[in-house]
């Protein structure tokens, strides 16, 4: 049994924020709202100033506080390491959201709609689209997943629950990686089978010194950094992408 | 006597229940990804727990209430 | 002139840049076939050239036997009489008449003398210059309430205006801006988020032109400089109008800032406050 | 109680004008309260001023769990005191234990509306709880000790506490007269019964006193037991709530007792012995509180990790100063004049009252800066500092459901003898 990971190599990363883009299109989350996240870090005064990117999805502990607090099991821990939201379950006390130290759960504070970006049928965007699936039409995303067959996968598909990165988990069980992972333009993020010290993302881990976020919170994630320093109290986030809903 | 045996009787069972279904419950016994992490073992467990903590307390209500043997419950004459 | 401070050709960065990556023998066969460099001439993959070494070796193929100093010598190499169809639209025309390469501009010292004697302000002829020549720029004029150099600049999210329609990459982007450094704006009682009005000034007019839109405080600006993405605002889309001011609207143009030689379109100054 | 009662004791079935006003206008408050319930059901919980932790700068949690946790605690007094009058013999204070278990039982469901407001999907919600609940989750203890446990054991010992006045109401002819015969339920007041009742009640007590320290002690793990939210992860949280419980509940206590004194007028029936006893109640827990204060600002300035003392800081100079600081003087203010209690002579009801009423809205300012500010400025990774505004939804909720307590109140001491009745009192 594979068990999942990302590794994220902030040699590479130039905070384009692409990742967030196909994340959002491949799991057609609300306005606002961001699974995958791209810090843009500065620190240091000018003229010593040092600009820094770094990617944040979920961190799929191993030690997951949300799963921990989640009062009725809807968030749960894979067998293949993702942690997952059943948003057929969640009642929305959003104690998850609280426990979570990365801050990378996301509410459905409003109603559902259809399309939260586009109407593809609006006549100025319906030429460009046509003949292609809609996110809000990807029927992977009402499948079942895994063995305890639940639905897991897609972004705002019920009103007033939580959901959060699912490492694109109707892609990963076809054998494809996750959206961001598909659309980085560097190849910053690797995704892929930890246990096997084979794979690509082990094989970075193992080519350059490497961390992972908030450690001595004792959560144990599933994503490693290499090519990089964790963000100190010195760091400032610039240019925060826009979540409003 | 059948009073406090009975009440006692009650609250025993309402601990028991706690007791058992706690085990029934979704308990943190194994590997976090196992079923039993996210899913009681039995459904509604937690409803079965409430219970018991209830069955606790409605022993005293019993132990109050239950009429003594052989006496019928008479109406108190109109004021 | 040397390359000021660190700038180099950029063949030579071609070549540094081939060669680290590892693939500089194919990018020499690559000068050798758009050179047209063969036999003799032809660059070898296994040494390395400088700029002026390739564009000798082609000069030699062209068949000039002092190479490229040629045209250190002689200016213009004229390989033989062009064809009238391949000539420069006035090189055919009076009053020049054949080819000749147009160095001194002697129509424009008739139009400086010519508006001069009319009587028009200096700003309207003072860059209509015979020869090139070089004066302090516009904007330096602009009183020195007028503190900090405004530039533009671009998003990564975006592609000049033509994007600022797509909802998801407004997000991304985070939207207008204008980006003061942590310090200018302490001096000014600005914090960051807090909307600020960005006023630019024409030092030839007097003009000023105004633009709103929210702090972004950053060590990464200059703090003698304010900055804004030029991608909002300036859009024909219908879905894309109200995502702010765009900077284009804050530059000038016509005398002093748009000229025959001299072209400061984009160097104005300007100040920024609350608003 | 040979005699026949001619009318109910402490006003009770007897409804004056000025009820009815008072009962109308809360009963219009609390309406006002689930109208708003009403428009988050219908439009989502983004009509409150809440927002995701991070990205969105914002916090999850707000106004409602704090006052989920208010309540809560409010109702720690009630039963504690009737159970402590029970075990310790109080007999001073028998007067307010039934008020004390009323309230008790008021707060509790109050509590259970505060909850249900703050879940994005109620109905499942309920359902669900009680289907998937898990053990490790510090929310279970919260709903099933303290909602089920809690509640039913406070139902119980008031109702098994009542039986005797609602046996002498029973006599009296009259609407009620069938409530009361029920409640009664064929209790005669024979010596067996009593001693019966003696025992009953003094195991029951001594069951819910552990019952109630665990209660408010999982409620405080919800939050003391989150590493990710600097603030919140301290040991203290648990006896700091129980604390702060004891003394937002015995400052509402003293409120209420006032209020019946003043409405029923009959001073032998809640002498001030009775405030005295609250009153010192209030003076030590308070004291003791207050050292908890002190004690953990003071780890959290000194050693606390950078974040740690961000949300301090915040909370001393920063966003929440003025909550911060409005709270801690009414806490002063409350204790000076507990203490001024001493020069005086004889204790002054209104002053008793006032700092009643000041725990109290300290008690709730306390409570929203322990749920907000760690998520607001609490982040661990730099997402810069969010901010909470509760929106008019938020606010009404809150208001609706203090008018909603109230109204269950009056309405209670119109149903039953609000204080426990003296033989030959119903004549």
């Amino acid at each position: 049994m594979a068990r999942y990971g990302m590794v994220i190599d902030l040699d590479r990363c130039t905070g384009c924020r692409g990742c967030m883009e196909s994340c959002k299109i491949e799991n057609d989350t609300p306005q606002g709202t961001y699974w995958m996240y791209v810090f843009r870090f500065e620190e240091g005064e000018y003229p010593a100033t040092q600009v820094r990117f770094m990617s944040r999805p979920c961190q799929h502990c191993d030690n997951a506080p949300c799963v921990k607090v989640c009062p009725v099991g809807a968030r749960y821990k894979r067998e293949d390491g993702l942690v997952a939201t059943d948003w057929m379950r969640c009642i929305g006390c959003r104690y998850c959201e609280v426990a979570c130290p990365y801050g990378v759960n996301s509410f459905n504070w409003g109603h559902t709609e259809e399309h939260y970006y586009f109407d593809w049928n609006a006549e100025e965007v319906a030429p460009e689209v046509r003949g292609t699936i809609p996110p809000w039409d990807n029927p992977s995303l009402d499948e079942p997943y895994g063995p305890e067959q639940r639905h897991i996968a897609g972004g705002g598909r019920l009103k007033g629950v939580v959901d959060k990165c699912t490492f694109c988990v109707q892609r990963v069980e076809n054998g494809l990686d996750p959206a961001c992972v598909h659309s980085c333009p560097v190849r910053a993020l690797v995704f892929g089978d930890l246990e096997d010290p084979a794979s690509a993302p082990s094989r970075l881990l193992q080519s350059k010194p490497s961390f992972r976020l908030l450690e001595d919170a004792g959560t144990e994630p599933r994503v490693h950094y290499v090519g990089g320093n964790p963000p100190t109290t010195e760091t400032r986030q610039i240019e925060p992408a826009k979540a409003e809903v | 006597m059948t009073r406090t045996v009975l009440a006692i009787a009650i609250a025993v069972a309402g601990f028991a229940l706690q007791a058992i279904t706690y085990l029934f419950l979704a308990t943190p016994i194994g590997k976090p990804t196992d079923e039993s992490f996210s899913n009681p073992r039995v459904p509604f467990a937690p409803l079965l727990f409430i219970l018991g903590v209830v069955l606790v307390f409605v022993a005293a209500v019993v132990y109050e209430l239950l009429p003594d043997r052989g006496r019928v419950q008479e109406h108190e004459p109109e004021g | 002139m040397a390359p000021l401070y660190q700038s180099r050709g950029e063949t030579d960065i071609y070549l540094q840049l081939t060669e680290r990556v590892g693939v500089y023998e194919a990018f020499v066969h690559h000068l050798n076939e758009h050179l047209e460099l063969t036999g003799e001439f032809a660059l070898d993959p296994t040494q390395t050239y400088s700029e002026r070494e390739i564009f000798d070796h082609w000069a030699l193929q062209q068949g000039l036997e002092e190479g490229i100093g040629y045209f250190e010598k002689y200016g213009v190499w004229v390989k033989d009489p062009l064809p009238a169809s391949v000539r420069y639209g006035y090189a055919t025309d009076p009053p020049f008449g054949g080819v000749v390469h147009r160095f001194y501009g002697e129509a424009l010292l008739r139009y400086q003398e010519e508006m001069r004697d009319k009587g028009a302000p200096e700003a309207f002829w003072r860059d209509y210059t015979p020869l090139p020549t070089w004066r302090g720029l516009t904007m330096d004029a602009s009183p020195p309430e007028y503190d900090l150099y405004l530039i533009s600049y671009k998003l990564i999210e975006h592609k000049q205006d033509r994007t600022a329609f797509m909802p998801l990459l407004n997000e991304l982007s985070g939207g207008q801006r204008v980006d003061l450094n942590p310090a200018t704006a302490a001096a000014r009682g600005i914090e960051q988020g807090q909307m600020v009005v960005v006023e630019s000034h024409n030092a030839v007019t007097g003009e000023t032109r105004q633009a709103r839109a929210p702090a972004n405080l950053t060590e990464a600006v200059r703090p003698d400089v304010v900055a804004m993405p030029h991608h909002f605002g300036l859009t024909s889309m219908a879905n894309a109008k109200d995502l702010g001011p765009t900077p284009n609207a804050l530059f000038f143009t016509g005398p002093g800032y748009v000229g025959q030689t001299a072209d400061a379109s984009f160097q104005v100054k300007a100040r920024v406050y609350a608003a | 109680m040979a005699q026949r009662a001619s009318r109910l004791p402490y006003g009770v079935g007897h409804v004056s004008t000025a009820w009815i006003v008072s009962a109308v206008l809360l009963g219009v408050v609390a309406l006002a309260g689930w109208y708003g319930w009403s428009r988050e059901i219908s439009e989502g919980m983004i009509v409150t001023g809440l927002r995701n932790i991070g990205p969105m700068g914002g916090a999850t949690w707000g106004f409602d769990i704090a006052f989920v946790v208010y309540f809560v605690g409010v109702s720690f007094a009630g039963i504690t005191v009737a159970a402590l009058i029970r075990l310790a013999k109080l007999t001073a204070l028998k007067p307010i234990a039934r008020m004390a278990e009323a309230l008790t039982v008021v707060a509790l469901i109050l509590a259970a509306f505060a909850i249900m407001y703050d879940l994005g999907q109620v109905w499942r919600g309920i359902v669900n709880l009680f289907r998937y609940a898990r053990p490790q989750s510090p929310f279970f203890g919260t709903f099933t000790l303290v909602i089920s446990g809690y509640l039913t054991a406070s139902l119980i010992y008031l109702y098994l506490d009542g039986r005797r006045d609602a046996a002498i109401c029973a006599r009296v002819p009259g609407r009620l007269q069938r409530f009361h015969r029920l409640w009664a339920a064929g209790y005669r007041d024979t010596p067996a019964e009593r001693a019966r009742h003696e025992r009953a009640s003094f195991w029951l007590a001594i069951a819910i006193v552990p019952l109630l320290i665990t209660a408010h002690s999982t409620l405080g793990f919800v939050f003391g037991l989150q590493i990710g939210r600097p603030g919140w992860y301290s040991a203290l949280q648990a006896p700091a709530f129980v604390l702060l419980a004891g003394v937002s509940g015995v400052g509402m206590l003293i409120v209420i007792a006032a209020i019946v004194r003043r409405t029923i007028g009959d001073h032998e029936q809640l002498p001030d012995e009775v405030f005295r006893w609250l009153a010192n109640a209030l003076l030590l827990l308070l004291l003791a509180y207050l050292y908890f204060m002190v004690v953990e600002i003071l780890t959290n300035v000194y050693t606390g990790a950078e974040r740690e003392r961000d949300v301090t800081r915040e909370l001393l100079f920063g966003d929440f100063a003025p909550i911060y600081w409005a709270s801690v003087a009414c806490f002063v203010v409350s204790l000076g004049l507990l203490v001024a209690r001493f020069l005086r002579t004889g204790p002054s009801i209104g002053l008793l009252v006032t700092a009643g009423v000041l725990v109290n809205l300290a008690a709730i300012g306390k409570r929203f800066l322990i749920v907000v500010p760690s998520q607001t400025h609490g982040t661990l990774l730099p997402y810069g500092t969010g901010s909470y505004a509760p929106t008019w939804v938020e606010y009404i909720e809150a208001i609706g459901l203090l008018g909603l307590g109230a109204l269950l109140l009056i309405a209670f001491a119109k149903l039953f003898p609000i204080m426990p009745v003296r033989d030959g009192d119903a004549a």
